[in-house]
């Protein structure tokens, strides 16, 4: 394509624009709206998903000792711990220390253990697990082991968690595929039927000898610049809700884990870019193709 | 090469059944000027729609130019169109361009150069006497207007055949004599044209081929020929 | 009351500054049959716009049938507009439906009955020699069909004044013979009617009143007038 | 209206669904599209709701009692407790009972008790409040009872658990108004460039004497059908994909409160119903009004 009809493209796609405003503005406002919703969707699923992950880091299996076993028997069965697969932290925790969280969980002020003669509680090691699922298969292999006397790993708590975070994110992942399959639905309508109101348009220029790539990349450019200008404003919206969101939750809930690293959120600012521009091209350009036969 | 368009036995049935166009049969030479007369629904719109390739015939073959115009290839017909000026029944001129951009256009799909815009839209617009209107648009215009800028549209390449449907409906006598000057004179230059009309009086004054039709059949082919006022 | 429509001192400046009519003083009878001739572009569209309330004088005042149009509420526009019968000179089907639908939808927005529509819509045709193609859409029609469609529906439902611009644009010498036929027996019925056309030739032919705009000005009006070759 | 105009009305609003079947059944996607998102999020939301309030609900006091408590005693501090304001639910945990729970979440195939010489354990009453927020008030109140040597009730479980419930309401609750107010905005949209894509129509009809009313009714009949025909289809979806997951729910979860009961539904796909109509109807009606002035 020559230098002028390069500018006569462009000058065509903006002049267009200006001309139809009302109809530019009405699909920019849909490419704002669908993206906007999916894209806090898409937000949502990353921290429900890193949520999910701190809950499931917490899940420890308690494995409880024999209470005739020795220091060194005892660090020996701490690295048989550690080397075993799948486990990812081991931590003793004594007799003592055991009877100590349990009266502090009991309330420490008024003592206990004036009624208590002797500790019955028996030393035992936390262990973490790499993740949940191994939680099962690990605490079966720690039980074959010598000089422990039980397991104990919220079978049932696991078993739920494991259910629940699968469901989570089965349905996290199902939402974004339909929000993003509506955005782009929504889009793709909004373009069309703006397209549709012009087939007059297309068609004369049709008359006049114009060659379909003719009609169609001013469109085509059309859709780009529509496209984009309204993932920018879902984008730069999506930014500021999120920013105002976290610095509320980072007061509120401390305890929550958020995501706020922009390397872990570029990717989903880049995704509405890049999915307000392909729609907006795509949606155009397939458009038109329906009045290009005359 | 001497004949520009040849239709052989030519029929035109649209969906719904009308017979626009009858088994026509028709040479048309270069530099010809040729008027196509015919009372209301004749087919003599669907004629030059189908050199125009606006449309296919249901049966027989057009050539144009030594191409078949049936048998264009989707990607040709742009190139096809671009050889023929065509001033339009219903105008149909860009709503949302002003009357420069619209005859611009015209120049602007074949890709020819700013420079070269520049001077001819203008031109094209000062023969029709629209110098003045260039930057108003179509709904702007009363209709004789609207004609003219057509009119103009479709001389502004220098098109190879001018087909003009009822160029004169909307003209006052003194415009309608000035545009039949300017056709002679593009006529002169070597361009072909096929005028569709009603208007008896410049078919009777001009003395050319005249091609009737009648129910979508030629009923009438005669060098410089009348209106015929029975028809 | 014996005097249809008034302009008093009617001046009208598009948006653009074009003056398209300039201080027009005129009256028009009841039962008047009137040529409105001029070159093109000099107002006569704009003229019949300002009386069908499409639009609204720069400056100067309309009374149609004893209502001033330049006052009328816009709850009133559509009853202005069903006492008058139009003929657009760009014809205005409506394209989604039928010939038939678009006659029938004129006495549809007046509340007609059904009864009423089934019977005057298909007269209507007739009168234009359309009955043959009620059903089908504008696009499917020739230009001197779609015209004389929008005839009979500008004279469906019996207006008290049919204003007509270009009608016989379009049409053949024969049709245009018969469509002034047409005219004069509406007319005759009592009927006002302002046609605004290029045809000289009926213009001579009828002997009526001649209006003559030239750049937004009345620039002869005389009875039983002709066309004016020199205009 | 006459019996011929009601009849004109009803043939215009279907002729022209007809007619422009491809921007009707753009429309219509959209308006489905829109209302499945905002059904789904209103049913998402009242289940979340639902859920919260069983969390709320597991939230109990623990009173600890002093150990030298008689039976009449302590069945008088019961009664007390039963009467205090925000209760709702009190239930005697002897001694005895606690080890026995301690013994089992420790795990109850070795026997701890082996070194257990005496029961460390004091007697103690679960109380359950009306609602959380409730909860600190009524254990400070507890507190000041004779014979009560501790109250434990989780304060900063209770604390982050009010704080999260708070923002998953306002998050879910802002989430359905901002959806709600999106899926206007994308149908009305698609309405007014459907209605817009027909100006000329309009504007043919009111130069044949055509009065506002008459050109409006039957966009607004259309607008109606639409909008209607929209929401049903949507909630015809969202009753099935629900009905698909609370059944998968109910075998894979059947710990989660799940609502199913239809009047708690019926709200829901009667809200996106007239929602549907209502847009559709304001939406065309206001459209063509835009392109009345001629
Ligand atoms: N909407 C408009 N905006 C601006 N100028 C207009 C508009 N409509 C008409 N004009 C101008 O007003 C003048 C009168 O136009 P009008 O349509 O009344 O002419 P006319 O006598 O009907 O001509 P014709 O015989 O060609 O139909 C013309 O110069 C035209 O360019
Ligand atoms: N798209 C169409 N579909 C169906 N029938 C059509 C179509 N276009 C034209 N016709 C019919 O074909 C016949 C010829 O139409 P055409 O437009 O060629 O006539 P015409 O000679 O140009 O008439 P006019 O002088 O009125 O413009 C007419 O009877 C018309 O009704
Ligand atoms: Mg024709
Ligand atoms: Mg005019």
């Amino acid at each position: 394509m020559g230098h002028s009809a390069a500018g006569y493209y462009f000058k065509e796609a903006v002049n267009s624009l200006v001309r139809n405003n009302w109809l530019s503005l009405a699909s920019v406002g849909v490419v704002t709206v669908s993206l906007f919703i999916l894209g806090c969707f898409l937000l949502a699923a990353i921290n429900t998903s890193a949520f999910i992950n701190t809950l499931e880091s917490m899940l420890e299996i308690n494995v409880f000792l024999e209470s005739n076993l020795n220091k060194s028997e005892i660090n020996h069965l701490k690295e048989q711990l550690k080397f075993l697969p799948g486990v990812s932290e081991v931590e003793f925790v004594s007799r003592e220390k055991a009877l100590e969280n349990m009266l502090t969980s009991l309330g420490n002020e008024k003592d206990i253990t004036e009624n208590l003669d002797e500790n019955p509680l028996p030393d035992s090691f936390r262990v973490k697990t790499k993740s949940v699922e191994l939680a099962p298969q690990v605490a079966a292999n720690i039980y074959k082991f010598n000089g422990v006397s039980n397991v104990i790993y919220g079978q049932e708590v696991v078993e739920r968690l494991l259910i629940v975070t699968r469901w989570i994110r089965i349905t996290s992942l199902t939402s974004v595929v339909v929000l993003g399959l509506a955005a782009v639905f929504l889009i793709s309508t909004t373009i069309r039927v703006s397209v549709f109101s012009r087939r007059k348009e297309i068609g004369i220029m049709k008359f006049l000898g114009a060659t379909n790539w003719f009609v169609r990349f001013p469109f085509l450019l059309e859709g780009v610049v529509l496209g984009f200008s309204g993932a920018l404003l879902a984008s730069i919206i999506v930014y500021l809700v999120y920013t105002i969101i976290i610095d509320k939750i980072a007061v509120t809930m401390p305890f929550l884990p958020i995501v706020g690293q922009m390397d872990k959120l570029a990717p989903v600012y880049l995704g509405l870019l890049v999915l307000g521009l392909l729609i907006g091209a795509a949606g155009s350009s397939i458009s038109v193709h329906r009045f290009l036969k005359v | 090469m001497c004949v520009v368009v040849r239709f052989y036995n030519v029929t035109k049935i649209y969906k719904n059944n009308s017979v626009a166009l009858n088994n026509v049969t028709l040479h048309i030479k270069k530099g010809e000027f040729i008027f196509l007369v015919g009372p209301s629904g004749a087919g003599k719109t669907t004629l030059t729609r189908l050199i125009f390739r606006e449309d296919l015939p249901t049966r027989g073959q057009i050539v144009f130019n030594g191409k078949n115009v049936v048998r264009l290839r989707p990607g040709e017909i742009p190139f096809h169109r671009r050889k023929i000026g065509m001033v339009f029944q219903d105008f149909r001129l860009l709503p949302q361009r002003t009357i420069y951009d619209n005859v611009a256009f015209a120049l602007q799909v074949t890709g020819a150069s700013n420079h070269w815009i520049k001077k001819l839209a203008p031109e094209a617009l000062k023969v029709v006497g629209l110098e003045g209107k260039a930057k108003m648009y179509p709904e702007q215009l009363s209709g004789g207007e609207q004609q003219r800028a057509c009119i103009a549209r479709a001389i502004v390449n220098n098109p190879l055949l001018l087909i003009a449907d009822e160029p004169t409906g909307n003209l006052d006598p003194g415009t309608s004599r000035e545009l039949m000057k300017l056709f002679q004179e593009i006529n002169g230059r070597g361009t072909t044209i096929i005028m569709a009309t009603h208007a008896w009086d410049i078919v009777d004054s001009m003395k050319k081929r005249v091609v009737a039709l009648s129910g979508g059949k030629v009923v009438r082919d005669e060098e410089s020929g009348v209106y015929g006022h029975g028809a």
